[in-house]
């Protein structure tokens, strides 16, 4: 996964953004309290109780319930991602070669998983 | 140069002598020197590899070598020549032009470079110690379970999994090195889309390793771990599907061709304005090209597999998928044919194997096209059409590009010029050679030859063309053995004519600086204002946008006369330039993770290696990490 | 380079394993799909060789000339253009891509299809005829040497006992790998008969090892009606030898040391037909495959190669294989796992070269 | 690792720059190469999912001790990011106090990760029991193996805080060390998610 070309200007500001020079101190801006912090963790630890519940309710077998795991554990994922690593707050530059990451590795196993009609 | 007013200042002596200095340099040019001597001692061993599998199949039923060996030898040309030649010149002329193109004094982590080139070579050294160690890996390159799980007793694929994993993470390492390089360490004024394309590819380069390698990296544990531990990933008596490797390797394989040729691609970007003096047609396409092939080259790794059975839902996305990558091929083969058109070119040796490189990646390519074809491609996998197509990518492409890098940038690295007649006569040979060799083997595969087999019967209409190539991998010898004797000659015997700074009336800036480089690069870190900054430096346009030449500009680094050249422009009265100082921890640690991969091979007493392996490595990591990176005066 | 790439296909005889010789409707197919590749490649390749050589030629450094070239940067149109023209190209032959892909992979059904299964080994080819049965419910099964009849639909059904290989006659269709633990399916129909003892080579495409060149098929393509007199013969027992011969003695011995790998189905002077030798299932994905270690040796001799097609089938080179097989073909039997179902070739027995005459005689008498 | 390289680029005279985005760049784009890395894994572990051989499958799993070491493990997500924010005040008492209740939470994930091998052993599943045995015990391994190095890292730097020596500018930061950490949890998340309650 490198650069699509469309993003090509848009990473160079990126980049730019990143050189040294500039004297971004964005680093500090915004970052939650860690009153915050404790009240992100609280969500956390709620979602993964809701989650733990769901295999055993028998209402939401099959494909409901697995939805449902898959969106609790990608809003645990996304906050984690976003408020603990500070991603949201960081230069463009991180969040792609973040996401880029994650969107292409997660784009070529699923076409394996399906080359193997395992999905 | 004269730098000795400058070398007081810096702390790190680059006067240094001898072999610990080269063991404990973190300079990214002795480090890119270090990959391009490995790199050529390699390619010498993988060359003779080839001509011993040539000459046994000069001739039908030959028995020159014994099965046996001839499956290490064709699986160890193909390991060598992938992993131990044409990555690691990629890398030398990477690490040592990248930072310079961007105006930078180094790579972003000095020692992690180091520690790159040193993994890289123990690594390479672990798998040809296979050959003293009862025999080399025999499995191919590509090391499809189950035959590579097949003989756990035997360890040769063992060697195979370990020295992919080492070269692996040196590659990884040096990949994050050069993308946070290219990201944060550019000179100011140096935006994205100043960066010379040589530049562009190896960031894109760096990306396709970054994310494909893992990939392998998994498949090579899941292998080892069959091999050694009982894992049942690839056993389909017990349920484990075969084909998971092979989705597992390609998609690292294939990304891992567009490794091999892109930074060939990048310096024949550069060869050509500067032989054509016209800038390159299309900077920014070709860029964009670049990059789309590296994207789209993720999405096509099971044109590999199209005889393995994934379904024909498969085979037609990644068939079609495997033809567009056609579309910003063509681009850049036809903005390089535009930077040609109407330009004033000159023919030295650089620029004949970049224009050869252009003619040989087109035939390459076409025939890529024609595997992606689907039907077609049931006939021609695996045969020595397929060879024939790899080989005008990666030999008569990337490794004529390689060349060309060699001849262009010889005067930077050495400040003497290789012999234009040598090279001409060295161009000759390998253009003729190449196409003697490879050009048949077209004919051979489509006529039914399979590849890696080590004896064909008469009666098959494929004598004749085999003896051909074998005559064409001798006539390649010669050109190379030329090509050697260049070098030494110009180099080590002194006879190489004597130049400045900007032989070839360059556009980048490399040729600002001495030839050989000072170890800071730059006295004063250069501001870009433009692409191709040192052309735009010496040459205005008039009306017509014709080229004109400007009166040379006085004051730093650009008082450069082309004709005397600009011999010693350090005149480091001032300077205060701190470059970080030799360290031989990144050496320590490569040593130790190699030492431990090695002792993996030889479970279970090899933990006894694993165990001495790993307390150095340890060593080497804190060591590394608790140094300083300048000596205290 | 194009021309001479033309030129040097054009005065290349193309030989009896060629794709660009097809035998029958698939390969032609496929032939038909290279073609128009191969020419709409070739345009493209004297076009940009027309525009590249122009350009180097028109454009090299004069003698004398000072003058500087004109600083072009570049023309949006011109890439436009290229990209719209390329996409057109590549949308013509991805179109019958797709068409012929689906044509080649469709499985034949239908009950005049013949339906075989093929297992690979390291490294000779197993067929069973699974139709194809005895009176005593024995299968029709072969090695090395696949016979079909002509213009008819066959429908191979692939696996392999060991690692992967490929099935491959070119003349008849491209490739298609053979994997463990899965089954393969191709397609297999000849336009003509070959001539007796004239069968169409082809060979295992993907490595597999030490003995991976001397991996090679023979296929024989019959009339309608001497495929059926085939069949009947291959599907009667081949005879146990009449006491007190050399074969007779052989028997003994191939009884004794053969079987542990060998099959073979003889009928004794009593009309009693017995098939010798290990028989094993292996299972390729849904379907179950019957095999054995070794080549079925009933009617040896109604062949004309051995070794997995390498070696012609006469009594010298015969005597020399159960002599020194590894001699011939390189293998690597010390390493044989019978009980985990590993085989890497025949050992040498070590046989006295009386016995060995012995074993070739009770060979011969299997035609 | 490098502050020299970033001097040399700019030239020793010049103010000393914020360093941090050369590591943080690398340290995001080995983030970004590692998911690479644990989808091929996980991947591996979907296809061979009812893969057992005859062995026993994910009906051995005790979600409820799972769902409890993956609550610690979360939770040290938190007492990371505490560290971090105390040493950003340079509350360096603070910041040791977390980075060993993060070192603490990790090891006790570790430990419970052993204990649940060791009861997956006794109940007959092993590496070379099946492919699904092969696949869970790899990728779960390995993420085990990347916890055990965050707790390492994270002993070195409490330890290297005593003697004042936690430096900003150095390879062994806070902040990216963090990051690491943080990344293991969510792979934990998936994991979790993927391997252990969606047993279909």
């Amino acid at each position: 996964m490198t650069i699509e070309t469309s993003e090509v200007e848009e990473l160079g500001e990126a980049a730019d953004a990143a050189v040294p020079d500039d004297h971004h101190e964005e680093d500090h801006l915004d970052h939650p309290t860690p009153k915050q912090y404790w009240l992100i963790a609280l969500a956390l630890g709620l979602i993964t109780a809701v989650e733990i519940a769901v295999p055993s309710i028998d209402a939401l077998d099959g494909p409901v319930g697995v939805s449902l795991l898959f969106i609790l554990g990608g809003i645990k994922f996304g906050m984690v991602v976003a408020l603990f690593m500070h991603l949201k707050f960081e230069k463009p530059l991180y969040k792609m070669l973040f996401l880029v990451g994650l969107a292409g590795a997660m784009a070529m196993f699923i076409v394996v998983l399906l080359t193997f009609q395992a999905i | 140069m004269t730098t000795t007013a400058a070398d007081q200042q810096i702390i790190r002596s680059p006067g240094q002598r001898g072999v610990w200095a080269w063991i404990t340099t973190v300079d990214h040019k002795r480090i890119g020197l270090l990959y391009a001597v490995t790199a050529a001692a390699f390619f010498f061993i993988g060359g003779l590899e080839a001509l011993l599998v040539r000459t046994q199949l000069f001739g039908p039923d030959l028995e020159v070598l014994s099965a046996a060996a001839y499956n290490q030898l064709f699986t160890m040309h193909g390991l060598t020549m992938v992993f131990l030649v044409v990555m690691p010149i990629a890398a030398a002329f990477t690490n040592y032009f990248l930072p310079i193109l961007i105006g930078a004094r180094d790579v972003a982590f000095p020692r992690l470079n180091a520690f790159s080139y040193w993994l890289f070579l123990l690594a390479g050294l672990l798998i040809y110690s296979s050959f003293l160690l009862g025999g080399a890996p025999d499995g191919a390159w590509v090391g499809y379970a189950p035959l590579s799980t097949q003989l756990t007793e035997v360890v040769r694929m063992d060697f195979w999994s370990i020295g992919l994993q080492l070269l692996g993470v040196a590659s990884i390492a040096s990949s994050a090195n050069f993308i946070a390089t290219v990201f944060t360490m550019r000179a100011p004024g140096m935006t994205m889309l100043r960066m010379p394309v040589f530049a562009w590819m190896s960031l894109v380069v760096a990306f396709l390793l970054i994310f494909s390698l893992p990939s392998v990296a998994i498949g090579l544990f899941q292998l080892f771990l069959d091999r050694n531990y009982g894992a049942l990933f690839y056993a389909s008596a017990a349920g484990g599907d075969p084909l998971l490797w092979q989705h597992l390797f390609w998609i690292f394989g294939h990304p891992e061709v567009y490794v091999l040729v892109l930074p060939a691609m990048g310096i024949v970007s550069e060869v050509l304005p500067t032989f054509a003096r016209k800038p390159l047609f299309g900077y920014p396409f070709v860029v964009f090209a670049g990059a789309a092939i590296g994207f789209v080259g993720f999405g096509v790794w099971s044109h590999h597999m199209f005889t393995s059975g994934m379904g024909p839902l498969a085979e037609a996305g990644f068939g079609v998928a495997t033809m567009i990558i056609a579309v910003p091929t063509g681009v850049k083969i036809f903005n390089w044919i535009g930077t040609l058109w109407g330009g004033k070119i000159k023919f030295n040796t650089p620029m004949l194997f970049s224009v050869a490189f252009i003619a040989m990646f087109t035939i390459g390519g076409l025939s890529g096209v024609t595997h992606a074809v689907v039907p077609s491609d049931t006939q021609q996998h695996d045969t020595y059409y397929v060879v024939a197509h790899f080989h005008y990518v990666l030999f008569g492409g990337a490794i004529f590009g390689y060349v060309s890098g060699v001849y262009y940038w010889f005067p930077k690295w050495t400040g003497r010029m290789l012999n234009e007649t040598l090279g001409k006569i060295h161009f000759w040979l390998a253009l003729i050679g190449f196409n003697l060799t490879f050009g048949p083997m077209h004919i051979l595969g489509l006529n039914g030859m399979p590849r890696r087999t080590y004896r064909y019967p008469d009666g098959l209409g494929w004598a004749n063309w085999n003896a051909v190539a074998t005559i064409g991998a001798y006539i390649i010898l010669l050109a190379f053995l030329v090509f050697a004797w260049n070098i030494v000659r110009s180099h080590f015997l002194a006879k190489g004519e004597r130049v400045g700074n900007d032989p070839w009336d360059g556009r980048t800036l490399e040729w600002t600086i001495a030839s050989p480089p000072p170890v800071h690069n730059f006295d004063e870190v250069p501001v870009v204002h433009s692409l191709d900054d040192f052309w735009h430096q010496k040459y205005a346009e008039d009306e017509e946008g014709r080229a004109v030449r400007m009166p040379a500009v006085t004051g730093g680094a650009l008082t450069v006369d082309k004709k005397t050249g600009g011999e010693g422009d350090d005149d480091g009265e001032h300077l205060d330039i701190h470059m970080p100082s030799p360290s031989y921890y990144p050496a320590l640690s490569a040593l130790g993770i190699a030492t431990l991969g090695a002792g993996l091979i030889y479970l279970p007493w090899g933990f006894f290696a694993v165990g001495i392996g790993g307390a150095i490595m340890l060593w080497g990591l804190f060591g590394w990490s608790l140094e300083p990176v300048t000596k205290e005066h | 380079m194009a021309p001479l790439v033309l030129v040097l296909a054009a005065c290349s005889g193309n030989g009896p394993q060629s794709a660009l010789e097809p035998g029958g409707p698939i390969a032609k197919d496929i032939d038909g799909l290279w073609d128009l590749v191969f020419w709409l490649a070739t345009a493209v390749m004297i076009f940009v060789t027309i525009l590249y050589v122009w350009a180097i030629w028109r454009y090299r450094e004069r003698a004398g000339d000072e003058s500087e070239p004109k600083q072009a940067h570049g023309n949006t149109a011109i890439e436009v253009g290229g990209v719209v023209f390329s996409v057109v190209l590549l949308a013509i032959i991805s179109v019958p891509t797709v068409r012929g892909l689906l044509d080649v992979r469709a499985i034949p059904e239908g009950p005049d299809v013949l339906q075989i299964q093929v297992t690979g080994h390291q490294w000779w080819w197993e067929f069973e005829y699974v139709d194809e049965t005895a009176p005593d419910g024995r299968t029709l099964i072969t090695a090395n040497e696949l016979h079909i009849p002509e213009d008819t639909r066959v429908n191979l059904t692939m696996t392999s006992a060991d690692v992967i290989h490929s099935f491959w006659v070119p003349t008849i269709n491209g490739k298609r790998d053979v994997v463990p633990g899965r089954s393969s399916n191709l397609t297999l129909i000849a336009d003509d008969p070959t001539p007796p003892g004239e069968p169409i080579p082809g060979q295992c495409a993907e490595f597999c090892g030490l003995a991976h060149a001397d991996m090679r098929i023979k296929l024989h393509v019959h009339t309608a009606d001497s495929f059926a007199a085939w069949v009947e013969e291959q599907l009667a027992p081949s005879p146990l030898p009449a006491e007190g011969t050399a074969a007779a003695a052989g028997w003994d011995t191939f009884n004794a040391v053969c079987t542990t790998c060998h099959q073979v189905t003889l009928e004794d002077v009593e009309g009693e037909v017995v098939t010798y030798g290990p028989d094993r299932l292996i299972t390729g994905g849904d379907v179950e495959f019957r095999s054995s270690f070794g080549p079925n040796l009933t009617h040896l001799f109604s062949r004309t190669t051995f070794g997995s097609g390498t070696f012609p089938l006469d009594v010298a080179h015969l005597t020399q294989w159960v002599d020194n097989p590894q001699a011939l073909k390189p293998m690597d039997p010390d390493r044989n796992d019978l009980a985990s179902g590993r085989v890497l070739g025949m050992p040498d027995l070590g046989l006295d070269p009386v016995e060995i005459a012995q074993v070739v005689a009770l060979l011969e008498t299997w035609k | 690792m490098t502050d020299a390289a970033i001097d040399a680029a700019h030239g020793g005279h010049e103010e000393h720059h914020d360093v941090k985005p050369v590591r943080k760049t690398a340290m995001w784009v080995f983030l970004g190469s590692e998911f690479v890395f644990f989808g091929a894994m996980i991947s591996t572990f979907l296809l061979y999912r009812n893969t057992t051989n005859g062995g026993p499958g994910s009906e051995i799993f005790d979600i409820p001790f799972t769902s409890a070491s993956s609550f610690v493990l979360l939770m040290s997500s938190l007492t990371m990011v505490l560290a971090h924010n105390a040493f950003e005040n340079k509350d360096m008492r603070q910041t040791r106090v977390w980075l060993v209740a993060t070192a603490f939470l990790g090891a006790t994930f570790l430990a419970g990760q052993i204990f649940e091998f060791t009861e997956f052993i006794h109940e007959g599943l092993t590496l070379p029991t099946s492919p699904f045995g092969s696949s869970f015990y790899m990728l779960t391994g390995f993420h085990g193996i990347h916890v055990a190095v965050g707790v390492m890292l994270l002993t070195a730097m409490a330890i290297l805080s005593l003697s004042g020596r936690l430096y900003d500018d150095r390879g062994l930061n806070v902040e990216l060390v963090g990051l690491y950490w943080h990344f293991v949890d969510i792979i934990w998340i998936v994991i979790f998610t993927v391997v252990y309650l969606l047993q279909v």
